[in-house]
């Protein structure tokens, strides 16, 4: 399929010029072109950030919920309706901050979903305070002294939770992050891809530049199936030498969520599909 | 008639107290089952503490011949299975409540009150059967025997009830019951405490279930196929209850980690086509309002079921109480329709339930049930539901190319379409949006998208339940009343026995029916009757009527009202 | 005085308008400096979208020789920023709107209606300077010659400004607002465009704030020194102004992971003896309201900003409603008293922000302030507050052992203690609890605390603070508003001018004066004007008065009235 | 200080007779006592649950707060007041689930207070559903089919947010758990403690012999400072062998939040003993 098959037309893009989110919307679409996902097939999911307006500029089924929503609304599309491509994505702040205990949680279920981060270390949409992932010392508005928290490590969590894919890319690398999101569309079960991105109106320390610099690919022969090489590897921060980039962890003895659930187990039609078993209801009602 | 001290009566009330873990439940569950076998309408309440081990609870079983749906303060029969007991429920006890203790929880104060009082050493009797826990399988036995059940009955049922257990497990209990049948029985030949009850031959086509068993057969009824829900008492039964049938049913039920996510999950289901309710209580309602707004903007369906229990805060965890329904009327930031069920008695909980999912899917609204802790923990006998009376209504399209979720109609709803099932692409948005459903900030057509969204709430208001008006259409007082406690005021207004006094009773609490004041204009009196401390209810008819309520009946301990708490007030009100 | 065109004017609206990052924004901030410098009376408002490149923004800046607080539609000078400038502003040009302009901006059309149009080539001018980022400044200099600024002030004043940057940066700058001067100097004398406004010499003396300025003075006044808040616009500029100063206030300012934090914290923090606020908006405080609820069960002191902007569900961010009045009244599950305010213009916003934290923490409640995307955006100048007019009151006490944190007293208030202070301990329950502070299952004791809490309700209605009746005490048509609307219904009374019409506002609206009945009953007819659509403050009205409004003036177009407007609703009402 | 200094008299405790929750205010009112904490300087704060009723039931000040939302209530508490004793308590329900935001954010601030969990993998109070802990296959009236989720592994998950310490005891040895305790609420920082303790009531397979059969101490040379070993043993669960318990991680090099702001920089009273600095309002406000 051809990635214009996605294209809007003539719309009002409103990230700001030189943003790294249009890189992602690009990747995305030919990611999804060359999987061959159908739009109609194809239901993104995400929050309220410039991130989460993603599914906006992209020609296919959207849920544009609430800020840090995205992920139990995912998960509940995915499991109402297991033949739909269900890509979760939304920015760092939507998914780590005010989602975070949709992020652990949803982890642990693993539905059978993408999970897409634009994680460029702000807030973008509300002008520039610090997300979970600013670095320290990162000053803002609000952080008027710099960030003082411990910044937020994805992939490390998502590793502790033992999340069935997880990865990381730079979006400065388009083949590579195409690659990456291709493998994390076609695993079956929850996928994490964590995206460094520049946000060049409010970012100002993490620049393409500074990300260029302090990522590297992990190692050609590096092993992705050990759960300890990879919380080795994610706790490499830019804190102490470069964040390595690529799929850190995959877990693939893990069932999606809906293959466990007795609803999906004889009939793999979506609910909306169904109907109620009148004669079993009549049942139960005389069972009382 | 004179065959007996208390002779054939029409409705006795036998209470059981104990501490949590002393099987009052147990009894309770039981006691249900045996008398409606036994052909008697039986009607039977919990208060409980929140608590696993220990403090005090107790359960009202009514047993009559004629159909009873509410809760008495007056003790028939009251079994203590405790040192507690007695003292709990204290100020329920007449003269003429019959009490079987333990000899060492009958002092001379509780003869002195209650003189119709016997010693059942129901612990040694249990013990030299096997184990003292048996004392509450004692206690079933003795009050079979008082109300004259037949011994095969009991016997039966007590070895179908433990059929999965081991066989002395079934043996002893066995034994405990016909045991305490024994022991019920002399009782019975040496002091004349039978109960004669008329069985009703009605009784035998019903069935029993506690409010939220009706709820949840509702749910189903209407189609229901997804539940998100993290537990909280008292809305938990509808997630057991659904999750206890999900595999037959198939429904993805789903605890989710927090309310929030439950809520989110709910709205993301009838998205992709399921029917969805979220279930919770108070506080997990208050951190829903968030999602319950989102459904309001992207006309999403959305059904939640609202189980109340005394607030603020954590409050009273395990009590019942009507206090949220201000906060369901006004739940959500911005303005949006929605409509607020708040069931009687069972069948209008199963009717009205399943409502719910065909009035959320027709007109794309959130749509709540109120229950309360009374309600779902209560056991009532009603004719059989009849599932087949309620079509399942999917209210969504096949999609074309062009299809706009929201689109701009002349009844301001649009087509709903479902991913997946069409051409056509299915847009969503929280963000104030366009008819394709993509974000916006074009305010002309915000304020059209605002002036689509509420006029959705006139459709609701033709589509209104109507108030119950009971016993007459001609009154001088007119009481209102929501929720639960119908059963309690049709009980009450009957005792109270006046004929110019009338009820009406809303199961639709909102919005309200357009000619409501008509019907209050005909009444000299106004009361409203409300399980909370600030008459929500009333300045909810205030503000649609313009007509404010005279009398207030207002309770708010954690209690129930009870038959006798009512009529006390009429009488006090306009006796 | 046929000195120009224009001659002596006494009030000019100047808009400037263009896209995101084109920096309108910049140029308000000189402009309503420059101004207010050269003695001018100067309102400043915005509109944007919800973006942060692109789109189309616009800032209306209002120039007088007497104290303007109110926006208008009416656009005296016009500077387009950007392409699309001009057709954004549309509607709200006239055949008097002066238009300074790049020449490809100005086509036959706009030539056409707008008369009084100029040339003029900013961007080649910033670009001779060195950068076309200059244009906007040049702007400020052919702005500030239009209105006869003293081009000392302006140099000096842009040298100030951008003093901490590189020398080459300040040169630039200065260049081009002496180019702009230059320039706007020609113009007038080719085309008699001054506008000759008289300064007043008490603007000197003034402040100019915006509305969450005022509101942050106000927070440091009221003893504030910890705020919990996620960003959410328009709230976020709370959480930016006291982190700007955290460190010369000793204020505890921290970024929570989501608003239920924001709340939690804020609870924590006052139970340890801090002053807290949590600052959201719509969305955010849907998330808070268990926490308000908790407040209310602990008695906890709790001040909430919110920040109103236009719903349901994310809704349009950046806009401007006051929606959430219901959702700031009933929020939270359960009953317990609470007080809202909603200032309308700076002083208010200042004394409100300040008495919240001493009303909070005498009695003990949850108090909200209101406001909107409109206000806290706003500039308006102000005679400077007066802080030492305002105490820090504690209402805390030293404890000793017996201190029980939940005393039942006369009036319902029970004596804070503060952990580490004194020999008592502070037990503070979500439960419902006992005078001590620990869980009870009592209900007698329940009722009692029921009582309690809502008779502090009760003191609130005492402490009111009454609205604002103005301009005459005999009316026949009163016009109610609340919150950010006053200064526009001041001035579009002034310019109705009918000395029969007047205005109430509310500055707190809950709970509302006991009395308010009395006055409302004086007019025949009232009006109820609110930026939503579907009236929430007149049903408050009602309930409390039995009084309902006749007619409505409500907006909810996500734009704020403006003089005009209201004007002409009026003339159509009453004309 | 004995530990009776901390009883609250006659009171009608609701826990289960034969509950952990018993052993737990036993050990903790013994660890204060050797602590010579005074309970006027003690706050504890929990949420709702059988775990949460603790303060209740232990002499000192109580912020007993909404279900899952005792942690940013006892952050504020500390940071408005950092010379409180601050204990955050509560059950595995209300920390992981309900909480788990918090718990994830908290650890990022580094407050200095200590994080006691009682970790029963069940939700008591509410009569027996599954907690985030609950193991795989636990059936409750919910998971009717057995729990099909990931197990919440909150060691492995403090670890790879860097908490600055973090241990796991098993309720069955007391004396281990008391050791514990006092090196968590001396500890200066955020402390974890994960108290693995069984429920009578509702978890009839994680009983108290099932924890003493699949948990044991960490090797007598172990390093808690190593942040990979940490994560080596954190990952050890009983479905692959004993859960290690012991201090599992510390990490020294943290500064506790309140000594990063600049509020207590040169003042360290707590904010209650503080005034109003008029003569900087007057001047800031004529700054406008
Ligand atoms: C409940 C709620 N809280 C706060 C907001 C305000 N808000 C919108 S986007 C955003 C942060 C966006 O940051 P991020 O997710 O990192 O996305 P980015 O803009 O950086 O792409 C916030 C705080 C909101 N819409 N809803
Ligand atoms: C917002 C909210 N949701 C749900 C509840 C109901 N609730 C009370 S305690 C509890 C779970 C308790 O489990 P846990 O924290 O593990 O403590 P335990 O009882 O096992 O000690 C729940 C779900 C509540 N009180 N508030
Ligand atoms: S604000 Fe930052 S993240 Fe958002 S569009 Fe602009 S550059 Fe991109
Ligand atoms: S329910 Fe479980 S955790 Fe709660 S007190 Fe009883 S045994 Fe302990
Ligand atoms: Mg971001
Ligand atoms: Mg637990």
């Amino acid at each position: 399929m051809d990635a214009k098959h996605y294209d809007m037309g003539e719309i009002d893009i409103a990230w700001c010029p030189g943003c790294g989110d249009f890189s992602i919307l690009k990747v995305l679409k030919e990611a999804l072109a060359e999987l061959d996902v159908a739009p109609e097939n194809l239901v993104m999911v995400s929050g309220i950030g410039q991130a989460a307006k993603i599914p906006h500029y992209l020609r296919c089924n959207v849920f544009n919920g609430l800020h840090g929503r995205s992920l139990p609304a995912a998960f509940a599309i995915q499991s109402s309706n297991p033949n739909l491509t269900v890509i979760a994505e939304s920015g760092d702040g939507d998914m780590y901050g005010e989602g975070g205990n949709h992020f652990i949680h949803n982890i642990r279920r693993n539905p059978n979903m993408t999970n897409l981060v634009h994680n460029n270390m702000v807030y973008g949409l509300t002008k520039g305070q610090a997300s979970p992932t600013s670095q320290r010392g990162f000053k803002t508005p609000v952080q008027v002294d710099g960030v003082l928290l411990e910044p937020f490590n994805p992939v490390a969590v998502a590793i502790a939770l033992d999340a069935s894919f997880v990865a990381r890319v730079f979006i400065g690398d388009r083949e590579h992050t195409k690659d990456v999101f291709k493998q994390a569309i076609t695993h079956k079960g929850y996928a994490l891809v964590d995206i460094l991105q520049p946000c060049v109106s409010f970012n100002k320390v993490n620049t393409f530049q500074w990300f260029k610099d302090n990522t590297e690919k992990l190692p050609p022969d590096y092993d992705p199936t050990s759960r300890q090489q990879a919380f080795a590897q994610a706790c490499r921060t830019c804190e102490d030498g470069k964040m390595p980039v690529g799929i850190f962890y995959t877990n693939l003895n893990k069932k999606p969520y809906h293959e466990n659930i007795p609803v999906y187990q004889t009939d793999s039609s979506p609910l909306w599909q169904r109907y109620r078993n009148d004669n079993k209801l009549k049942e139960l009602i005389e069972r009382f | 008639m004179g065959k007996s001290f208390s002779g054939i009566r029409k409705d006795v009330s036998v209470v059981l107290c104990g501490s949590a873990g002393m099987g009052v439940q147990t009894v309770e569950r039981l006691l249900v089952r045996i008398f409606k076998q036994a052909g008697y309408h039986v009607f039977a309440t919990k208060e409980y503490m929140s608590r696993v081990r220990g403090g005090m609870n107790s359960v009202t079983i009514r047993v009559s011949s004629k159909p009873v749906q509410a809760e008495v303060d007056r003790i028939d029969v009251l079994i203590p299975l405790d040192k507690g007991a007695i003292e709990h429920v204290q100020r329920r006890l007449t003269g003429g409540t019959l009490i079987l203790a333990e000899p060492d929880y009958l002092n001379d104060a509780v003869k002195e009150k209650c003189p119709r009082c016997m010693e059942v050493a129901f612990t040694e009797i249990a013990k030299a059967i096997g184990n003292k826990l048996y004392s509450n399988v004692v206690a079933v036995g003795v009050v079979g025997a008082i109300f004259g059940i037949n011994p095969d009955l009991l016997t039966d049922f007590i070895r179908k009830r433990f059929s999965g257990k081991e066989q002395n497990v079934i043996d002893e209990n066995v034994a405990a019951v016909e045991k305490g049948y024994e022991i019920g029985n002399e009782l019975c030949e040496q002091h004349q405490i039978r109960m004669a009850i008329e069985p009703d031959s009605l009784v035998n086509d019903q069935i029993l279930v506690n409010g939220v068993e009706a709820v949840g057969l509702g749910a189903i009824a209407g189609g229901c196929n997804f539940i998100g829900a993290y537990p909280m008492s008292p809305s938990t039964g509808l997630l057991t209850f659904l999750a206890k049938h999900a595999r037959e049913f198939g429904i993805v039920v789903e605890q989710a980690e927090d309310e929030i996510a439950g809520v989110n999950m709910a709205i993301g289901a009838w998205y992709a086509g399921a029917r969805a309710v979220a279930s919770t209580s108070g506080g997990g309602f208050a951190l829903m309002t968030e999602g319950v707004s989102l459904a309001g903007m992207m006309e999403s369906p959305l059904v939640v079921h609202l189980a109340q229990r005394p607030g603020p805060a954590t409050g009273l965890p395990t009590r019942t109480g009507q206090e949220d329904l201000n906060l369901a009327l006004y739940a959500g930031h911005g303005e949006f329709p929605r409509a607020i069920f708040a069931p009687g008695n069972p069948q209008q909980a199963f009717d009205l339930t399943a409502r719910a999912f065909n009035l959320a899917a027709q007109y794309q609204v959130p749509v709540f049930i109120l229950t309360d802790q009374y309600f779902v923990d209560t056991y009532y006998n009603t004719p059989p539901f009849d599932a087949s009376a309620v079509k399942v209504e999917h209210h969504f399209v096949e999609t074309g190319q062009a299809y706009r979720r929201f689109e701009i109609t002349e009844n301001g709803i649009s087509p709903r379409g479902i991913p997946g099932y069409g051409k056509g692409l299915v847009v969503a948005d929280s963000d104030e949006h366009d008819e394709a459903g993509h974000i916006t900030e074009d305010l002309d057509l915000r304020v059209r998208m605002v002036d689509k969204r509420l006029s959705k709430g006139r459709l609701l208001e033709e589509a209104v339940i109507e108030p119950t008006l009971w016993p007459n259409e001609d009154f001088k007082t007119l009481v209102l009343c929501w929720g639960s406690t119908l059963p309690i005021m049709q009980e009450a207004i009957a005792v109270f026995g006046r004929d110019d006094v009338s009820l009406l009773h809303f199961a639709q609490v909102f919005p309200l029916p357009i000619d409501l004041r008509q019907t209050l204009e005909q009444a000299e009196t106004i009361i409203c009757l409300e399980g909370n401390a600030t008459g929500q209810f009333a300045d909810l008819v205030e503000l649609h009527t313009g007509i404010s309520v005279d009398e207030f009946l207002l309770k708010y301990n954690g209690l129930n009202f009870t038959v006798e708490d009512v009529v006390a007030s009429l009488e006090k009100m306009i006796g």
